[in-house]
């Protein structure tokens, strides 16, 4: 399906079938591209997105690979070094650590160190959180730590428009992108706007304005945090703008300061762990640039540090949850 | 026959009962078979909770892969160390650890096997030496390479199995793990769960030379293959690489081939394989393959099988029953374990 | 020699024979100890921080291993599990990415996944940093992505007494622990204070009192800094307190807050790239924990965001300088 | 005999000038001669620049090892493809990248192959498809198997050439290419060139399976061993090599043993080699050994020798003084090529 169709089409879609549509688009529209990883073809994706792909595009550009992360993350930034577009899927976030190396050392790198002459125009996509009880190696949430690579964007799509429409700017890019996909997200549904169309990489968005409070947050904590939004509205009158950050590196600091200034407050939503996280760098970013324009503390709402548990009550304790988002915002406020 | 009470203790302690005369034969059988059953009943139960909503996450059964649980734990001491992957039930159970403790495991509750922090894919039982569960394919690996490296280094006779699937042979890890254990001569049993699948992915389009027992003996290791639904063939393998193993002839690879007859995992709806192909491996399922040799040669009949089956049936109703007891940890707890406490707190 | 007659000599020794010594003490001192990793051997360790020990204890307890990080790390976390006491020196941090998996899923989240029953008294040391014209590969500073790990415990040893007296108590620890030794480290060289002992693991130390302002650092970047407080002194009449954080997991919030408090103002130096860097927690710490006490703005001074280039003048350039840390301690006190 | 302007060109180009006829054959054998030679002389500045500061940072010297890399890109067209490791000095001359070039990198100038950001161990020239250059061990491998791949993928009849040394081999990230290229049938060449340690490593205490070539194999890849000290020999296997990677035949892969005469790095103390062992092989110094089969079948004579020594000594100077006066790159562009700027900008 087009683009074209899709802004006639009115029917609901899944956030995992705005991303497989993104991914025929791309095959469809240029033949530099395939999509590379394990299970990506026969199996349909590990999470369903690349279903049918394979029967559409052939095993050659819809390519299985062996469990080698490594391997295959590598054989995608030689591709790509050659001319292809590849779009490397590492089955989830928790696996990336063993194709790391490959990202930071050679993806990230290559240009700088080759003095402009190695570009790698390489998408990686992978499922990242918790929140489905798949217990502690499978609930990684790792997206601050790509963020601090210099040489990388990386983008955190959390609507149905963003799954559908970051891919190809992404693949526009000439340098690596990587895209976390949250596996809560997947069964996300609804009907794209008509006039929707490719997303501006460089920007945050605003998901609901206000004027007491910035929520900020991405990826599979947007939802809680517009539920928090508008508990915060209905029961305490305050009105909480909820900021998206969509790229997580490089930072739209405009939008995330120039919303600062306005309300004057912050809680950062991340669900990674708190110590180091992405949101301990929006926080120094806010102190830095809005220092005079705060009235309170920087609050931060993020995951509990401990590998995630399986058990559910155990589980849920360890996430950002609404009332504990409503609960920091009142703290800013009052 | 008697159905004998030594069936449900641990398949290690089983080891030690020597296998002389027609008796002892029927009665060894007899206690595979019936594990084999209960590992199978086991997991049609944990069907049933998932359907009900009572075990959630990733679920991994081995239903058609119990001749490799019960036939290589038949070569494993107590002083043994085993570490294997997600797909562990079968493994858990036939090393003994409680079917209780697993099933409120899967409860999550803190009668679990973790406390209920793991869930099917972490089941771990230090007491006897089951370490583990690891969800990330391969990781077990260097980790198994060094409880062998600790046993070496401090002249102990002991095995430590590391169960893995044909997936994991394409991983850095298991290269960089085998070369260090025939290198060191680390007392190592590298037991390959080969089911012909690493979830969709068939063993042709995994690996560029599939058998993988060759691949393994070019690292100069011992290496080779038994026919994994065949509980009798696996537990001689084992037992002969085992012996080996423990006599310092350093590292084996054991190649099993097997078929798991259900989805990768509850979320799998298994669009890649051929039915047909399915149907032809369940005509060799292991209980049936096995009781079948037993009504010919140990005289085996319906009755003892329905015997067997009421056994296990109401181990695995107790068991259930008790795990069903079991608490669920205050989220206060959240974070024990995450460090040691210092000495004196808790 | 034993801590007894290291605490009666008085020549200088280098930060490399204070480790060095550590490590023969503990080798000498406890049977399960024992040292692996690429060329720790023959070769006498790439820094030669090992140099002698296997001729003293022997291949079987100083044992060189092949290439393969994540087989000897993993390989370290079982022998641990076993028992015994393995310090697993990974040559740099650079090479760690290979080993990564192993740490973060198995070193750091066995003993929580187990519900407590498998404890990792694992010990890594690598070596890190910049400054060498050793290019991008071998140039990280990552000791912010280890800090982000919960269940590890993560050291930076910046003097000869926390080289000479780290290692012991990071072996008595039940859990993991991680050393990192600057490269620029190790010919530092002094006379170990005789009084000198086990260090304290959980607390940051006060390396330079003062009243004005708090700089916050560690590992190698101390010396610089160090350097800053007493050109702030001599030219601007800042009197500068230097804090050493000397353990980046768990931080000691007490140390840093209280500096804080008594000075009003921060600057982190971080050879760490900027962005979700070490220095960032820090910052967003202070600010949480002493926003009404902070009277500017808290500053970061930081490594470039760039894959640190070879050429001298770009390394330098990319990484933190005496210069930019007092220029950003005369803003914050401007 | 005439020195020949056509040696100082890539030796990509010469591949094409066919051997045929004793002529042809000695200005063949001397084009090799002459770029061997060039690459120990070049080294050796590198030591003295090293001792007099103008270089810092890591450096790994080939000397010793210098028929491995003419040997090696005799077999190799301009459109092929180079993928190496942090010693690739000799690799990046005979590819053809300038030596003023590489000198310039070294020496951190604008001018150098890679602007000064790369160093020694990190040349590149993607114009002669030279794709570095690699410092951490086993990482380029992966990256080669891309670009085959993706001449694959493009029916594209070239070959990746990629160079590690025996240490690699026992990194995971070997294994995971080695499968992939053997599976996928990768147009890919995996040189090894086996200098018998890893920093101070010996082989047999890397490998529990010294035969580098048969743990190739059994991946499925066609894999030999080759004479690395004897620059005819190398030729020859790789030509073979690189033919049958060229028509489609797979991935191949050579052993080449070799040995290195100096250090590993300038770092380097070199304590673990035995002297009488570095004695014995630089008996076989490639250079030696190809000049002594010439001075008996070609008719080489001290003279021509000593002609060769002045030209590439010539050759060095100029480029050596070419190189010092290439500018340091500004401080303002160090944020130059971290991402591409967007069209229109710079
Ligand atoms: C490193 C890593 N990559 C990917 C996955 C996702 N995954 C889980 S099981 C599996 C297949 C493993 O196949 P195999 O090793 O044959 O074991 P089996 O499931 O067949 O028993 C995959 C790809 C994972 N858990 N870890
Ligand atoms: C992954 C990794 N581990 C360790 C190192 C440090 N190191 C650099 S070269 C080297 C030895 C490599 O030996 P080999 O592959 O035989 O190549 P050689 O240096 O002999 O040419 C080591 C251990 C590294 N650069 N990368
Ligand atoms: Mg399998
Ligand atoms: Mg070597």
């Amino acid at each position: 399906m087009t683009k074209a169709r899709a802004a006639h089409q009115a029917e609901p879609v899944t956030y995992r079938e705005a991303m497989r549509e993104a991914m025929r688009e791309a095959l469809a529209g240029d033949e530099r591209v395939f999509l590379m990883g394990e299970d990506v073809g026969r199996y349909g994706g590990a999470f369903g997105v690349s279903l049918g792909l394979v029967e559409e595009f052939g095993p050659q550009r819809v390519r299985d690979t062996p469990l080698s992360e490594s391997g295959f993350v590598g054989a995608g930034i030689g591709a790509a070094i050659a001319g292809l577009r590849p779009i490397v899927e590492v089955m989830t976030v928790n696996f990336s650590l063993l194709a790391l190396d490959q990202i930071l050392n050679n993806a990230a790198t290559l240009l700088h160190m080759s003095g402009g002459q190695v570009s790698v125009p390489l998408v990686i996509r992978m499922t990242t959180g918790a929140g489905r009880q798949l217990a502690a190696q499978h609930s990684h949430s790792l997206e601050g730590w790509y963020a601090h690579i210099p040489g990388i964007r990386v983008l955190a799509p959390a609507t149905l428009e963003d799954a559908r429409y970051m891919l190809a700017p992404a693949l526009a890019d000439p340098d690596p992108v990587i895209i976390f996909e949250h596996g809560s997200l997947y069964n996300l549904s609804g009907v794209l706007p008509p006039d929707a169309g490719p997303v501006d990489l460089d920007s945050a968005a605003v998901r609901r304005p206000g004027s007491d409070i910035s929520l900020i947050t991405s990826g599979g904590s947007l939802g809680k945090t517009l539920e928090a939004a508008e508990q915060l509205a209905a029961d305490h009158h305050v009105d909480a703008e909820v900021v998206d950050l969509r790229t997580l590196r490089p930072l739209d600091d405009a939008t995330v300061i120039g919303s600062v200034r306005r309300t004057h407050r912050a809680v950062i939503v991340d669900e990674g762990w708190r110590t180091g996280g992405l949101s301990a760098e929006v926080a120094a970013r806010i102190t830095e640039h809005a220092f005079y324009d705060l009235d309170a503390p920087v609050e931060r709402v993020c995951g509990a540090e401990v590998p995630v548990p399986y058990a559910a009550q155990l589980e849920q304790a360890a996430l950002p949850q609404v009332p504990g988002i409503v609960a920091a915002a009142r703290r800013a406020v009052g | 026959m008697t159905p004998g009470k030594k069936t449900v203790e641990p398949a290690a302690s089983r080891t030690r009962t020597r296998v002389s005369g027609e008796g002892a034969r029927t009665a060894h059988r007899q206690a595979m078979l019936r594990e084999m059953l209960r590992i199978r009943r086991f997991e049609e139960r944990c069907v049933e909770l998932y359907s009900a909503g009572d075990i959630r996450g990733f679920v991994h059964l081995c239903i058609g892969e119990e001749a490799v649980s019960v036939g290589v734990h038949q070569a494993l001491a107590p002083e043994d160390a085993v570490v294997t992957t997600y797909r562990e039930h079968g493994h858990a159970l036939a090393r003994g650890v409680p079917a209780e403790a697993v099933f409120a495991e899967m409860l999550g509750r803190v009668t679990g096997c973790s406390r209920g922090r793991g869930g099917s894919m972490h089941l771990f039982d230090v007491s006897r030496r089951f370490y583990g569960g690891h969800g990330i394919v391969a990781g077990g690996l260097p980790v198994a390479a060094g409880l062998a490296l600790a046993d070496r280094m401090r002249g102990l006779e002991r095995v430590t199995c590391c169960l893995f699937g044909d997936g994991a042979v394409a991983e850095g890890e298991f290269h960089e793990t085998a070369n260090l254990a025939a290198l060191w001569d680390l007392p190592l049993l590298l037991v390959c769960e080969n089911n012909l699948y690493a979830m969709g992915t068939a063993l042709s389009r995994e690996h560029a030379q599939t058998d993988l027992a060759a691949r393994a003996a070019s690292y100069g290791m011992a290496a080779w293959e038994a026919d994994g639904m065949d509980v009798l063939a696996v537990e001689q393998a084992a037992r002969r690489a085992a012996r080996a193993v423990r006599d310092g002839a350093g590292p084996h690879f054991l190649e099993l081939r097997t078929y798991r007859f259900r989805a990768h995992s509850m979320y799998d709806p298994d669009r890649y394989r051929d039915k047909a192909e399915v149907e032809r491996w369940k005509q060799r399922d292991p209980i049936t393959l096995l009781a079948t040799r037993m009504r010919g040669e140990d005289g085996m009949d319906d009755a003892d099988l329905e015997a067997l089956e009421r056994e296990v049936a109401a181990e695995l109703d107790a068991a259930l029953e008790q795990a069903r007891q079991g608490a669920a940890e205050p989220v206060e707890d959240l974070l024990r374990y995450v460090r040691t406490p210092p000495e004196g707190t808790s």
